[in-house]
């Protein structure tokens, strides 16, 4: 009987939170408010402001709460709101030592 | 005309989907709640998934709100005439085997005056992905009645209620003979982009529906509110069961709507049967010719 | 025969022209429509559904143009008065059974709102490219009538018009509107049902025996029965004989197909009586040196060149087309020999101009007033025109085509002239 | 091209016109047709049919017409010469997407062989009916070219002759043949043709903008699957090739398709003229009808009337000079085509009143037509 090593619940690697920022081009915004609403720990509120098109583009209010999902990406039908995906601080670090070394 | 009108967006923000769009083109044309834009997000997260060398990917449209796909995607892109895109994309098939043809178009067009095609294409299975945005109202022209429209759904040109029996997609997909069949709603996005990968690799016709917000025709002549509360209703009132009979999947008004994907087989497709066919008519053809004097 | 008064909106509106042509189907006691939407003729096929259930008429959407003229041919086979509205595209997609109806001899309507073409164009704006399509598109001879309305009052009477000379002449009638007057908002008055005189369909009043689908009365038109009136109609789109039965190759091959074949009668049944159809507005044509040819919405445009032209002492007079199938032949022929020329503004790059000159026989110059569509014509370009119709000694070999400000405008000079570079 | 030569024949050959126009197909490197069987075209897809697999070619029957010119508008744009073959009811399905073809400037080749008509008409009868519509029978306005063969050799030679009119002016080329000759079996002399290749685009591939032209008003190509992420659209369109809703973008698009066609009318259009030097009387046809019209000059010749002969082998652009400086010289025109006056409004515009025009219509009845073209050039 093959037996499997004992693994941890998401395997052997420590899971990775991803870190990142959340871009939105204002211009490109229709206000339509899909971001806002299934953003799913609500970081996303629509902003008292006009873009130049006249519509209310949506705004950052809760940026630590963020899990960089995409789904605001992946929903937004004008290509308006996009994360960028960054390295997080601690592996940077340790990147940062191992190219010392 | 010279290129020079073109609206640019002075910021340096890059969104990784620009790559695949025609940015001169950008804002598009589609109104504010629509799904549209969310299906083509989808779209593009799917070829990045694939990782296909994009210069062999091709997109078809036919005539409609959905038919402007093509002319917003940065691809070898094709706008056709009402509800030919299908054959259209066969010819490019046949014509170059190596291309990746997909069909990116509304109800009307591939399901109203386009059916034909669609079903001989599905019977031929020609090596495709049509992605159907269904978004049950002809929307470019005004609202009129749609082969999608449910009973009783108001649209101009059904005034007192829409009484014709919509088409179920997905069970006419199957019947025709498509290789894979799924449905999804612009909110089910992660789950459309895996059946757009999915549809990719199956050799032969696929067919993925989109159920999408008509914000501006059909969710507001039967006042169900703007683009982000037909959001809302898919999500309260989708349910997912895969691989459900597509008898099961008719849609009725406001009511729920299953979706998943329903049908994933093999069929040998039109280019595998026609070299076949070629390689064995050779020596028919030799014999033939013999009429020289 | 008078209207039926429940079929007529008698009263003042302030509505576009695609609306008045529903209103003026209606009141020419229309009680089918079949559709498929279409940019820009939508409208029209909005107001009749709207409007159907009060005077019991149907509206069936269908899968797409083939199907929609195919249900009108079915629909006036049973009896109906029966019409479809489309464009260009759409247009095109009909050809096959426009040619069905008009072999087959079926009164029918088409409403055209013209749009920029070819192809799918620009679908918002007007064209007037379809005119010769309207003639010509369908395979094998035959004849149509064509009408041109430039107003939504036209729409409103033509459509009337329409449906009478399909009836009178069993064949397809065309109201080849454009997106212009189509979408065009004016005042159109409906007069009282009394005053709107209707054609009744030609039906057959002879015993049923003696009933043969094809036979002709002295205006070469036959009278017609309707489905389901016991008289075991056989109707069939291959060339058939008196009787409607199909004439095989072989009797073709053998015999003389004027005589056995109903072919003859589609093209004769409209030629013969063209003097009764043609229909045409002229103005100061008596004694004018340069005659201003046009029709549907640049005859409005033309108005203030000719107005201009006028005043600049030229002596300008105008022929409007009413109809522009069958094409009033005879009338330009007389006009071509009295005058120095015509100019003919049109918004596409020579239809109409074509058989102006053709029927002109080399005795007077022809100008080509060309514009692409997506817009009218400038006045401007159409006085040039006159101005040099006016002026010129020479006589043409061709049709001249005038050099447009709007062809300046794109392409700096004449598109000729890059060319031949 | 070399490659492209494999299968293709060589010799004589006794072929009838709808093998020859198969033939012509192969030799001019055709390698797609799309096809609806209709009456009485079948023999082309018959022969390519069973021809395709020595060239690797592509065949397929399609639903319908309709969908027939689009599969073909697509497998052009891939590279390959695509040609379709219908016959009058065909034709009327498949205007739409002349139109569209036009507009998206794609090469194509279309093969009308006529038959009786309106409607189903005659399907086993030669008609001309359709050259009209050949010019017309699309929405808006184009111009496009049209051939009329007259004999199994003219089939072959014209679909050649077509295919490089469709890759030199970037348009649908139509051949209108028609039953009779389309069934006429005859000597086919095949020899190597000589081929005009696609305008291919060299320039760097970023800039690289689909309808920008040429001084000679014609943009250059390229293939899909090439990596230039190219849009086309049936749309007016600007040289992005996107879509613009305006009358300059309108003007700049279709008079350059207008008169891309229109100004070269000269290199295009082929005439065939027979004693026409001295004559008084010239009987203008096409098609069938030309080999009518010319065994009935020859009679009348020797009957000591001076006759003659003009058979157009381009219908369009119509040969207008051509026809103006004849009717100068002659005193009538006799039109002699098989339907109730077509081309004969064409001729009697182009003689602008120098010469009378009388129309014969000739029926499939009348196997000695020449007879009555004769009366005709007697009686005038």
């Amino acid at each position: 009987m093959h037996i499997r090593p004992r693994e941890k619940p998401f395997g052997f690697e420590k899971p990775k939170s991803p870190q990142g920022e959340i871009e939105i081009i204002e211009d490109r915004c229709k206000g339509c408010g899909f971001c806002v609403e299934y953003c799913p720990n609500d970081v996303l509120k629509i902003s008292d402001k006009y873009n130049s098109k006249g519509y209310h583009p949506p705004e950052v209010v809760n940026e630590e709460k963020c899990c960089y999902c995409g789904f605001c990406q992946l929903i937004c039908p004008d290509f308006a709101i996009f994360i960028v995906e960054k390295e997080s601080e601690k592996s940077k670090k340790a990147e940062t030592v191992e190219s010392k070394k | 005309m010279e290129a020079s009108k073109t609206l640019t967006i002075e910021k340096e923000q890059r969104h990784p989907m620009d790559e695949l769009l025609r940015m001169d083109r950008i804002p598009h044309i589609w109104c504010p709640g629509c799904g549209i834009g969310a299906a083509v997000s989808a779209f593009a997260a799917a070829l990045e998934k694939l990782e296909f060398d994009l210069d062999k990917v091709c997109v078809v449209s036919g005539i409609g709100c959905t038919g402007r796909v093509a002319g917003y995607i940065k691809l070898d892109s094709f706008h056709t005439t009402h509800g030919r895109a299908i054959p259209f994309a066969t010819g490019i098939k046949l014509g170059n085997p190596d291309l990746k043809v997909v069909v990116f178009s509304g109800d009307g067009d591939l399901v109203s005056i386009g059916g034909n095609h669609f079903i001989h294409a599905a019977r031929r299975n020609i090596d495709m992905v049509v992605i159907c945005v269904n978004n049950f109202i002809y929307a470019m022209t005004g609202g009129q009645v749609a082969p999608t429209t449910p009973i009783p759904a108001y649209t101009t040109t059904s005034p007192f209620g829409n009484f014709e029996p919509p088409s179920n997609i997905p069970r006419l997909a199957e019947a025709a003979g498509a290789v894979y069949v799924a449905r999804w709603t612009a909110l089910h996005l992660r789950r459309l982009t895996e059946s757009i990968v999915e549809a990719f690799q199956r050799p032969g016709f696929s067919v993925v529906e989109v159920i999408s917000p008509c914000s501006m025709y059909y969710s507001r002549i039967n006042k169900l509110g703007e683009g982000i509360d037909m959001l809302r209703f898919y999500h309260d009132n989708a349910i997912i069961r895969h691989g459900e009979p597509t008898e099961n999947l008719d849609i009725d008004y406001q009511k729920q709507i299953i979706i998943g994907r329903f049908v994933d087989r093999e069929r040998p497709t039109f280019m595998d049967s026609y070299r076949k066919w070629l390689s064995g008519a050779e020596s028919i053809s030799k014999e033939k010719v013999d009429e020289k004097n | 025969m008078k209207a039926n008064p429940e079929d007529v909106f008698t009263g003042v509106y302030y509505i576009d022209g695609d609306v008045a042509c529903a209103y003026g189907a209606i009141a020419a006691g229309c009680k089918f429509l079949a559709g498929y939407p279409i940019t820009p003729s939508t409208e029209a096929a909005e107001a009749f559904v709207r409007r159907a259930p009060e005077v019991g008429a149907l509206f069936i959407q269908m899968e797409d143009e083939l199907g929609s003229i195919a249900a009108v041919l079915g629909a006036a086979w049973a009896g109906k008065k029966a019409m479809t509205i489309t464009s260009g595209p759409g247009f095109s997609l009909m050809m096959e059974n426009i040619g069905l109806g008009a072999a087959l001899e079926i009164p029918f309507v088409i409403i055209n709102i013209q749009r920029g073409g070819p192809s799918t164009g620009v679908p918002t704006r007007t064209g007037q490219a379809d005119i010769m399509q309207s003639r010509w598109g369908s395979h094998g001879d035959y004849e149509v009538i064509a009408l041109s309305p430039d107003s939504p009052q036209e729409s409103f009477e033509f459509m009337i018009k329409a449906f009478n000379l399909a009836e009178r002449y069993r064949c397809p009638v065309m109201l080849m509107s454009d997106e212009c007057v189509g979408h065009m908002t004016e005042k159109v008055v409906i007069p009282p049902a009394s005053e709107i005189e209707i054609e009744p369909r030609r039906f057959y009043k002879g015993p049923k025996e003696d009933y043969i689908p094809y036979k002709r009365e002295s205006d070469l038109v036959s009278p017609i029965v309707k489905a389901g009136d016991g008289y075991n109609l056989y109707i069939i789109g291959l060339t058939h004989d008196e009787r409607g039965y199909p004439i095989s190759d072989e009797e073709a091959l053998k015999k003389d197909l004027d005589k056995i074949s109903t072919n003859r009668y589609l093209v004769d049944k409209i030629r013969k009586n063209r003097d009764d159809i043609i229909e045409v507005v002229e103005d100061q044509i008596d004694g004018a040196e340069v005659v201003v040819v046009s029709y549907g919405i640049t005859s409005r445009v033309a108005l203030k060149a000719i107005e201009q032209a006028r005043s600049d002492g030229i002596k300008v007079g105008s022929l409007r087309l009413i109809t522009v199938w069958p094409f009033p032949e005879k009338r330009i022929e007389e006009i071509a020999a009295r005058v120095k020329g015509f100019v003919v503004p049109e918004i596409n790059y020579g239809q109409v101009a074509f058989e102006v000159d053709r029927c002109s026989h080399g005795e007077a110059n022809v100008i080509l007033v060309p514009h692409g569509g997506a817009s009218v014509h400038d006045p401007k370009d159409i006085l040039g025109a006159i101005h040099r119709v006016a002026s010129e000694k020479k006589r043409y070999e061709n049709v001249i085509e005038y050099t447009t400000g709007l062809e300046m405008s794109v392409f700096g000079k004449r598109l000729a002239e890059i060319a031949r570079k | 091209m070399k490659e492209n030569q494999k299968g293709v024949l060589e010799g004589k050959y006794k072929l009838s016109g709808n093998q020859a126009c198969a033939e012509g197909a192969i030799s001019a490197g055709c390698r797609f047709l799309g096809y609806h069987p209709i009456t009485p075209s079948f023999e082309i897809v018959e022969r390519y049919a069973q021809r395709c697999g020595d060239v690797d070619g592509v065949l397929i029957q399609m639903e319908d017409e309709i969908s027939v010119l689009a599969a073909v508008l697509g497998a052009s744009w891939t590279g390959r010469k695509a040609i379709t073959v219908t016959s009058g009811p065909g034709l009327s399905l498949m205007l739409e997407h002349v139109g569209l073809g036009v507009m998206l400037e794609t090469p194509c080749v279309i093969v009308d062989v006529q038959r009786g008509g309106p409607s189903e008409g005659l399907p086993n009868s030669p008609g001309s009916g359709d050259v009209m519509q050949a010019r017309w029978g699309s929405h808006g306005d184009y111009e496009l070219i049209a051939l009329s063969p007259n004999s199994p050799q003219d089939m072959f030679d014209l679909t050649i002759e077509a295919f490089n009119f469709s890759e030199k002016y970037r348009t649908p080329v139509l051949i209108m043949a028609d039953e009779a000759v389309g069934h006429m079996t005859d000597e086919v002399v095949i020899s190597p043709p000589e081929l005009v290749e696609r305008k291919y685009y060299r320039g760097p591939k970023e800039k690289y903008l689909p309808y920008k032209w040429d001084k000679d008003l014609i943009p250059p190509m390229v293939d899909i699957g090439q990596g230039y992420k190219f849009h086309v659209t049936g749309l007016t369109h600007d040289e992005r090739g996107y879509p613009v809703m305006d009358e300059y973008c309108q003007e700049w698009n279709v008079h350059r398709l207008i008169d891309k066609i229109r100004l070269y009318s000269d290199e295009i259009v082929r005439i065939e003229e027979e004693e026409t030097e001295d004559a008084d009387v010239v009987v203008v046809s096409y098609g069938i009808s030309s080999q009518d019209a010319q065994n009935a000059v020859k009679r009348a010749r020797e009957d000591g009337i001076k006759a003659g002969s003009l058979r157009l082998v381009t219908i369009w652009p119509f040969p207008e000079k051509q026809v103006t400086e004849l009717a100068r010289k002659v005193k009538t025109l006799i039109v002699a085509e098989m339907n109730y006056g077509q081309i004969f409004y064409e001729v009697e515009r182009c003689s602008r009143g120098s010469a009378n025009t009388v129309l014969i219509s000739r029926q499939p009845s009348q196997v000695h037509h020449h007879e009555d073209i004769l009366e005709a050039i007697k009686k005038v």
